[in-house]
Parts: C-alpha cells; structure tokens; sequence
C-alpha cells in the first residue's frame, strides 16, 4: 500500500496556495483561480472558481481533491486563469498544449506535490489510495509556474498492469460476457466524457444523426458502441486521471479500459501521453520500418 | 397503448411534393382516415409533428388554409435527417402527422386593422396561411402589406403565389434579398432597412413577424422606432420541440411551453418571460 | 388499520405475488442497489439506503419504444407498445413515491400518454418507509416524509420482526393476504431530517433569474446528466426512429437539459449557450416551471443528485444561496 | 457451401491497390467467396476504427482492412497509420470479447488478384470454424 505523508490538512501548503492565489488576483495576473474547496458533506471537496481575493480563503487541498481541474481551462479559453494542479493532472496540461487546446502563457499553474488521493464516496473518506495513485512515481507536477509545499518523494509500486495481464488471461466468453455486463448497466449519462480533458469534441460522434453511430438507445449494444469508441478515442491520449471512473454513477471499471490501451500504447508505440507537450502522439505519427504483426 | 395515445402519428399519404427554392419543398398531404381528415381542424399559426418514418419527427407550420381541398400543406426546408427523408418521399408514400398544436394567429382581433407581414426565408412559411386568410376576406382587414426577404433572388418562398398576392386588392408585396444575381431586378437589403425605408405607419397597425432570431431582432428595433408598440408586434416562436404535447420539456422556454402556450407570442408577451428566447 | 406481517408472511405474500405478476424490487447489482424484475424472492434486497436509480424507470424507462411500423404488402400499419402484465413495485420509499406521483402530473395531463397510464395503472406500489435518514435526505423541506403513505398503494414499516402493512389504497387491499392479524404495538417515530427553507425559494427564484449567481454555480458544472437520470422528478425525453432491427421503430429515450444540442433548434440557434444558462434550466423547472404549472415542486427530497453530482451541485445549498443573495439584495 | 452458417464479411478495400486486386480477381476469373461485402475507401487510412467497431455491433462476423503495400500508398503515409490503428484496435477488441482473428489488415497491391481470392477464401473459411459472432 504506497503510503507518503498522509495528511488530512497540511495547513501550511493550504495557506501558501491562499497566498499566491489572493495575490495573483490582486496584482490582476489572472482573472480567476481554480482549485478546491470543503464539499457539503464536510469530508470530501470539490473544485472552487475563486474570482476575488475574500473567495480564495475557502481554498484547501488534501487528499479528497481527486478532481482534474485542468478541463475548465477549455472553458475559460481567452482569459488568464491560475489552476491548481497535482502531479498526474499536470499531465492533462501537456495534453491540451500538444493538441492546441490551451495556450502556456494564458495559464498560471499553481503546482502541488501530492501525497497520494484516497477514494471518497458522497460523506464516505476512504482510506485506500486510488488505483492510479499506488503506482504514481511523480514527485511534483512536470510543469508549473509555483510550486506550493515541496515535492513528495512517491514509495510506490511499479505498474504492472496486474489487473489488465488477469483480464487478458481470461477466455474470451468470460470476457465478452464481463464487458457486455458492464456495458449493460451504462445509463450513457456521458458523465466519463464531461469530465475527461481529453473529451473536447464540438459535437462527439455519439451525438452525430447522421450517420448514426451510437443513436439514442440506452441499451447494451448502443452503450458498447459508445464505451468501445470513447475509450478509444483516449488510446495514446489518457494521462491516466482516472476521473472517467471516478465519476461513473454505477460504478463500471473504466479505468480496465483506459489502461489496457495505455498499457498496449507503451508496448506498440513506446509512448505514454502528457510527459512531453512536444511529443507528436503515437497516432500522429509512425516508423517506416515498424511491421506491427502485420508482416511489412 | 391505446389508439388514442397521442404519440401515435396519423397516417397520410403524400400527395405532390413542388419544389420552391433549392433547398424549401412544399409537402402536400392527405390524413388516410377519412375521419380524422373531417376532424382534423386547425388555424394559420398551428403546426404539427411530421414523421418520416425511420428516421424521426419534427415541427411544421401548417401552411394550408383549413377545408383546403388538397389537404395539408407544409413548406419543408432540408436542414436535417427529418427533413431530408422528408422531402426523399415520393407521392404515394406514407407519412406521419401528430397535430394540430400550439395556439393560432388570433386573426379575428385583427380585423379591421392594417397588417404588416414580414418573413425572412423559411419564416415565410408559417405566414402564408395569414396571408391567404386575409385575401380570401379581404374586406375584414384594412391594408396588408407583405414584405418577403431571402439571401438569394431564388431562396425567395410561394413565389407562385406573388402574383396573386400582389394583384390583391390594397395589398402590396416587397420583396428583397440580400444578395442579387444578373437577372434580379428588385431590391437588394436586409429586411429590417426595407422596413425603415417604407417607414410604415403604426396607426391601427399589426406587425407579424417570422424569420431567423437575427432578422427578427433587428426589425423590431425598426419597428420600435416607427412607434409600433409591443402589442402590436407578433411573431411565431422557433423552439427545439419533441412531443408537442407539454410532456418532453424541450420547448420550455422560461414559465412557458411554445408547443402550448406558443408558437405564437406577441412581442409583449416575450418581453415578460423570464428567459428571452 | 394497521396490520402486521412477519418476515417470512411477507417472503409468502411477495412469492404468491411473483407467480401471477412481475415483482419489480430493490436488487443489490455490482455494489449497488437497483430496481429491476425479480425471478426469484432470494433477489431482493430489504436492507438498503437508497437505490442508485429511482423507480421511475419502471413507468418511464431509459428506452423504450413507442410504436414499430409493420408493412405489409404496401400497407403501413403502426403497432403501438401496449403495457400488458400486472405488476408490483415493492420496496420504494415515500419520497420516490411521491416523484411518481408528481412525473402523473405532466404525462397523464390530457392528452395523457397512453402507455405510461397503463402501466400506472397495472402497477402496484408497496412502499417501504424509511427508519433512518441518509445525510443527504431532504424530504420533509420537499412535502413528503420517511412514513409518508399518501402516495402508495400499500406502507410498509419495518418493526423488530416483521413489518407493519398499511393499505392505503383499495388497490392495495385487493393485493394484501389473507389473515394479517391486527398491529397494536407502537408505530416507530420516523428518523429526523435537517430542514432546507424552501418557502421563500419560489420568489426568490423569480428575481434571481439574471443574477451572477447561476454562472457562478454553473462554473464547475460538468453538463453529464448524472443528477437528471438518478432525479426521481426529472421525466424529459428524446424520441427517434431506428430501423436496425429490420422493421422501423420509434424509440423514447432518457434526456437531460444539461445535454448539449437540448434546446438547439434545426436553424441553428440555441437559447442557452452559457454553463450557466444551461444549469439554471434544472433549478427553474424544478422549483419554479413546475410548481406554476402543476402547483407542486419537482423536487422530493431523495438526495440522489447531492450523493452522485461528481462536483458536488447540491440543490439544498442553492436553495439557500438563493435566500441569502435575495437578503443580500433586498437588504443592501 | 450448403445451408449451414454463412459468416458475413465487410472488407474496406483501398481504391488504388487493393480494390483493383479484387477487381483484376473478378475479372479473371479467380472468384472468391461472396460472403464479403466490399466497401471501396479511397485509402486504408481513411478507415476509422469506427467503421470498424459498429461493423462488428450491427452483426458483421468478421472485417477485413485492405491497402496498398507499405510504402506503395497512393497518398505515401495512409497505410502507415492504418497500421499503427489496428495494430492496437485488434488488441483492443480481443480484449472487450471479440476475437482478434475476426479483424484482418492485409497488404494487396492491384496485381494481386490471387492473393486477393485466397485471402477471403481463408479468412471466411477460418470465421466458419470460429463460428457466429453472437457466439463470440
């Protein structure tokens, strides 16, 4: 169980983030904060838009604040914003850069080292650490403009990918009956698409009549059209946030598909998206000489 | 489900099927049951649900005048999946019609008063059934004037019927486009200048306006700069809608439902909701 | 008059019941609980806090079809889905009853929709009422409560071993099973809730239409439909034609204001744009559209879209906001 | 073949090469099953893994994704991203339950009417043994 310096309240991190927040504003820098604030269940959080300085006094951070802040930047394209960014959304940034989505100088990012985020339910604080934080290995977000608190040194575990190597070793009826099961309880409320940075799509397929890729049906095999398409589209995107399954109303295990494809990407392509904002991904590009089981 | 249920179409056969600009067909209909045809009365304003089966359901104007002999009449402008099915029948087919819905043009308190018609493109549409009206009782009403506009000389709609309408008694047809080609020789402007160049007078005057939400918003502002009052100025209301029966919210436009309480509003009525449209 | 049931007379009744009807019932799947038709009693589940989905997707469900077109030689024939089984839904508590009854309001209002009358109408509603609040639960500020039997057929009270059953309805007593003897025990006093101040809400709605308040809210709003698909209130839909399955059928589905394209028209144009404009639609239909139009508000008080809203929208808190910015404004 | 399952077939066949290969196998004679329903694509790389995916929901038993060989695209890189796409898509779909052997990427220049017919041939006869997708 990766563990790091667990810590309901780093009063101290949470006040340098006040700070810098309350004079950005006030120096006019940016026209708005994004960052997290106490949750009405008192327990969890959530994300804050702080617009002057007396609402930056509501900004917290500890190990509830699960949520990538980085989407809102789409949002707010034009304005200066500051956001707060752990490690594994920094991710989502170089994301947005490569893909011309946000602009560098229109961000001020307000870096946390991030001591691992547990899994948080409405008024329920867990003390497992999610899955994507047990094999986090990032001290400190790749990029940003301050850094509050210090790097957290991650005594993680590798990834392995254990889970994904289990679901592969299964027979292929168990798998198709496993995903049909799961595609089955999907009530396409496009929750893991909202919240994904890297569902940005003025109109997704989903929602094209014509043709009619997914269609209105909540059924089955419309929410497999949808799940398997989705997915996809992330393959060689996903940094791995892991919001997608956070966010899920019953629970499907989205992230066993995120991370097979992540997993395959590494394999296949040698890449692993939002380490490098220049890196052209692995479906912009190709080796002449890579023959990828298809013989030439 | 009963037969009742109100989300079951009526079943009609298409009739003819003219083309009237490039993209705008009008859509001749006939109700198959001969007793849904004799019960199936409705006022210019109305519209109905069109079902091109297969691929959806979508709004129309009713743009035939009622105990017209060939049925129902719709100006069907190709925009979409329905509407592109729509104008693919061919005569002989079948389609779907739920209706008639929403309020109507209150013609009858009009009476008296000089009309003003302006429709931009498509808008045109729901406004031919007034026009008619109006012609078929000409002496109930004083002057009408009917002012037309359309990006292009040929996206002009009922060009048929300009003739007739402008042979009636005082009436007079303006028409206008935004762009002119070789053979056009009428007006090039946008409809609100037209309506500030006529400089019509609001005295005893109804002012009926549709037309896409740009257009209408500047001819209001002509219009309310000729002293034209907000009662006075009515307009058809262009909502996303998919029951037609207050069910499916998707027309809920501030306190109101335009399937039922609209499509038409007078611009008084608009003013005070509480979400502008 | 109370009667009383023990576990195992209501595993009987419920039994009885599942050989001439379907018995629709609170199912633990994957971790959560879910209404759905049950084969066997061993299924259901007694001991929940709140489902994930209300019961409203047995009368309105997230797809079903409406009609299929049948062709036969040329002539165009329009088979409409009938609702032809007896049914019970058991184990739905007071507020989710009442939900029902408010979504009556606009689909039986004439002209009523057929299928859905059907289906209320073949339906039987056992409640069960509700011995302890969940932090989120509302109802009591919403015009329903834990015990509130007024809109099921048959209340049902767990005691310590059975339950109290209360036929409310002539349908329910047609339902109950012989030879329940009399309750004359104690009837527990429902769990306590937290009460949100909901009387002024409605004015306060009506001034606050253009106020800042709904884009700031609107901020961090993600625009799913996680909290209209788990609202027990929430009833708009989409329809369209498919024709997949070899004959033409038109589908209803599910739908949410917060989609994008909701009130896009064919022209292009689209009355609300902003995050804000688009949030502000669910609150006003809720606690304003809908209590003009059917003089009740379209909220229960389940607390299922404070649980689920993955950044926390919680409608008691605007509730109040609303209040205090109206104190704010009237004061200053 | 008699009556038994006929496995349904979509091949994506590039314009330049490998539609002309079927062609040049039709008109010579070679043949080749006719489970196969060919879609005409301008380029291997203009098939979107959509295509693909809704092919497989809407009941097709297997897909074929068909181009020139690397290197001799029309538009010079089509194929490569073809390559890269279903190298992955393949993986992808083994892993949600549908069998990696139904989605074949094969390589058919305009001469290769042969090659062309045996390959359908082969692959239709190995869907045969696999059996009717619902039966994954």
């Amino acid at each position: 169980m990766g563990q790091g310096a667990r810590f309901e309240m780093d009063m101290e991190l949470i006040q340098q983030i006040r700070d810098k927040a309350r004079k950005l504003l006030e120096e006019g820098v940016v026209e708005g904060v994004i960052g997290y604030e106490r949750a009405t269940d008192g327990l969890t959080s959530r994300p804050l838009f702080a617009y002057n300085p007396p609402a930056t006094e509501r900004l917290i951070f500890d190990e509830t604040c699960a949520h990538n802040l980085v989407k809102y930047l789409l949002d707010k394209k034009g304005k200066k914003m500051a956001v707060v960014v752990k490690p594994c959304d920094s991710r989502a940034i170089n994301l947005l850069l490569n893909e011309g989505q946000i602009e560098r100088d229109k961000v001020f990012i307000i870096g946390v080292g991030c001591p691992g985020m547990v899994e948080t339910n409405w008024n329920h604080k867990s003390e497992t650490l999610q899955v994507k934080c047990r094999s986090c290995q990032l001290s400190k977000p790749l990029v940003y403009d301050f850094l509050a608190g210090q790097e957290i040194e991650r005594q993680t575990e590798e990834e392995t990918y254990s889970d994904i190597a289990e679901a592969e070793a299964e027979s292929l009826t168990t798998r198709r009956e496993f995903w049909m099961e799961q595609f089955g309880r999907c009530i396409r409320c496009y929750a893991c698409r909202q919240v994904c940075p890297g569902c940005y799509c003025p109109v997704c397929f989903a929602e094209r009549l014509e043709p009619l890729w997914v269609g209105i049906r909540i059924a089955p095999e419309e929410n497999e059209m949808w799940q398997t398409i989705r997915s996809f589209h992330l393959a060689g995107r996903c940094i791995g946030c892991n919001e997608c399954e956070r966010v899920c109303p019953v629970d499907i295990p989205l992230s066993l598909l995120n991370r097979k494809l992540e997993k395959d990407v590494k394999e296949l392509f040698a890449f692993q998206a939002g380490l490098d904002p220049e890196e052209q991904p692995p479906f912009a590009t190709f080796k002449k000489e890579e023959k990828l089981e298809f013989g030439e | 489900m009963g037969p009742e249920s109100p989300f079951i179409p009526y079943l009609a056969t298409l009739k003819t099927a003219t083309q009237l600009t490039p993209d705008i067909k009008l859509l001749s209909v006939e109700l198959e049951d001969p007793d849904v045809r004799a019960s199936f009365d409705y006022k210019p304003g109305q519209f109905a649900l069109l079902s091109a089966f297969g691929e959806g359901e979508a709004p129309f104007g009713i743009v035939s005048l009622p105990r017209q002999k060939d049925g129902l009449e719709f100006a069907v402008r190709r925009i979409g999946t329905v509407t592109r099915a729509l104008q693919e029948l061919e005569p002989g087919e079948t389609l779907g019609v739920r209706g008639p819905f929403g309020n109507y043009f209150p013609l009858e308190d009009y009476m008296g008063k000089n009309i003003i018609i302006i429709g931009g493109g498509i808008g045109m549409a729901p406004l031919r059934p007034v026009i008619n009206r109006i012609l078929e009782r000409r002496d109930d009403y004083g002057d009408l004037v009917i002012i037309n506009g359309a990006r292009t000389p040929q996206d002009l709609v009922f060009q048929p019927e300009f003739p007739t309408w402008m042979e009636a008694p005082r009436t007079r047809l303006e028409l206008t486009v935004d762009k002119g080609d070789e053979q056009w020789k009428g007006r090039v402007a946008l409809v609100p200048d037209v309506v500030k160049e006529l400089a019509l007078s609001p005295d005893n005057a109804i002012a009926i306006i549709c037309g896409p939400p740009i257009m209408i918003r500047f001819t209001l502002t002509g219009l309310r700069n000729l002293g034209f009052k907000d009662n006075q100025i009515v307009t058809t209301l262009e909502a996303k809608m998919k029951c037609g029966l207050g069910k499916c919210a998707r027309c809920n436009i501030g306190e109101n439902y335009v399937c039922q309480d609209g499509p038409v509003f007078t611009l008084e009525q608009i003013s005070q909701f509480l979400e502008q449209p | 008059m109370n009667l009383f049931a023990s576990r195992d007379d209501l595993i009987r009744w419920l039994g009885s019941l599942l050989q001439e009807r379907i018995v629709v019932a609170p199912v633990r799947v994957q971790g959560q609980t879910m209404f759905q038709p049950i084969s066997q009693i061993e299924e259901i589940a007694f001991d929940f806090d709140n489902t994930t989905l209300s019961p409203k997707g047995w009368f309105l469900p997230p797809t079903e079809t409406l009609f299929s077109l049948q062709r036969d030689d040329g002539q165009v024939e329009l088979v409409p889905t009938l609702a032809e089984q007896d049914a019970v839904l058991f184990g739905l508590h007071p507020c989710d009853a009442k939900g029902i009854a408010l979504i009556d309001k606009p689909f039986l209002q004439d002209p009523g929709d057929a299928l859905y009358r059907e289906r209320r109408s073949r339906t039987t509603l056992i409640g069960l009422a509700c011995r302890q609040a969940l932090p989120e639960c509302f109802c009591t500020s919403m015009g329903s409560a834990p015990d509130d039997p007024s809109n099921v057929d048959i209340l049902l009270t767990e005691v310590e071993d059975g339950y109290i059953v209360q036929a409310v309805t002539e349908k329910g007593k047609a339902l109950l099973p012989k030879g329940l003897a009399e309750y004359k025990g104690k009837v527990p006093t429902p769990p306590k809730l937290l009460t949100v101040p909901t009387k002024e809400v409605i004015s306060a709605m009506r001034e606050l239409f253009n106020d800042p308040y709904w884009e700031q809210v609107g901020d961090r709003c993600l625009h799913c439909n996680i909290c209209a698909y788990v609202c027990p209130t929430c009833y708009c839909f989409d329809m369209r034609d498919y024709t997949d399955k070899g004959k033409v059928e038109r589908v209803r589905s599910w739908e949410s204001c917060q989609s994008p394209g909701f009130s896009l028209t064919a022209g292009g144009y689209d009355p609300r744009t902003t995050k804000g404009e688009r949030l502000r639609q669910r609150f006003y239909h809720k606690l304003l559209y809908f209590p003009e139009q059917f003089q009740d508000v379209a909220c229960v008080g389940c607390g299922r879209c404070v649980r689920d809203c993955p950044v926390n929208i919680d409608i008691r808190e605007v509730i109040s906001n609303l209040q205090q910015v109206m104190e704010a404004k009237s004061g200053s | 073949m008699s009556m038994e399952y006929q496995p349904k077939v979509i091949g994506f066949l590039c314009n330049w090469c490998s539609y002309a290969g079927a062609d040049m196998a039709g008109t010579s004679r070679m043949g080749y099953p006719q489970n196969i329903r060919i879609i005409r694509v301008p380029c291997s790389g203009r098939v979107d893994p959509l295509f693909v995916v809704k092919c497989f929901q809407r009941g097709a038993d297997g897909v074929l994704v068909s181009g020139c060989h690397p290197g001799d695209c029309h538009y010079t890189e089509g194929n490569y991203h073809t390559r890269r796409r279903f190298a992955l898509l393949r993986e992808f779909l083994d892993y949600l339950g549908i069998a990696k052997e139904r989605l074949r990427v094969e390589w058919v220049s305009a001469s290769e009417g042969q090659r062309f017919s045996d390959l359908v041939s082969d692959f239709t006869a190995e869907l045969a043994k696999l059996g009717p997708r619902s039966k994954v």
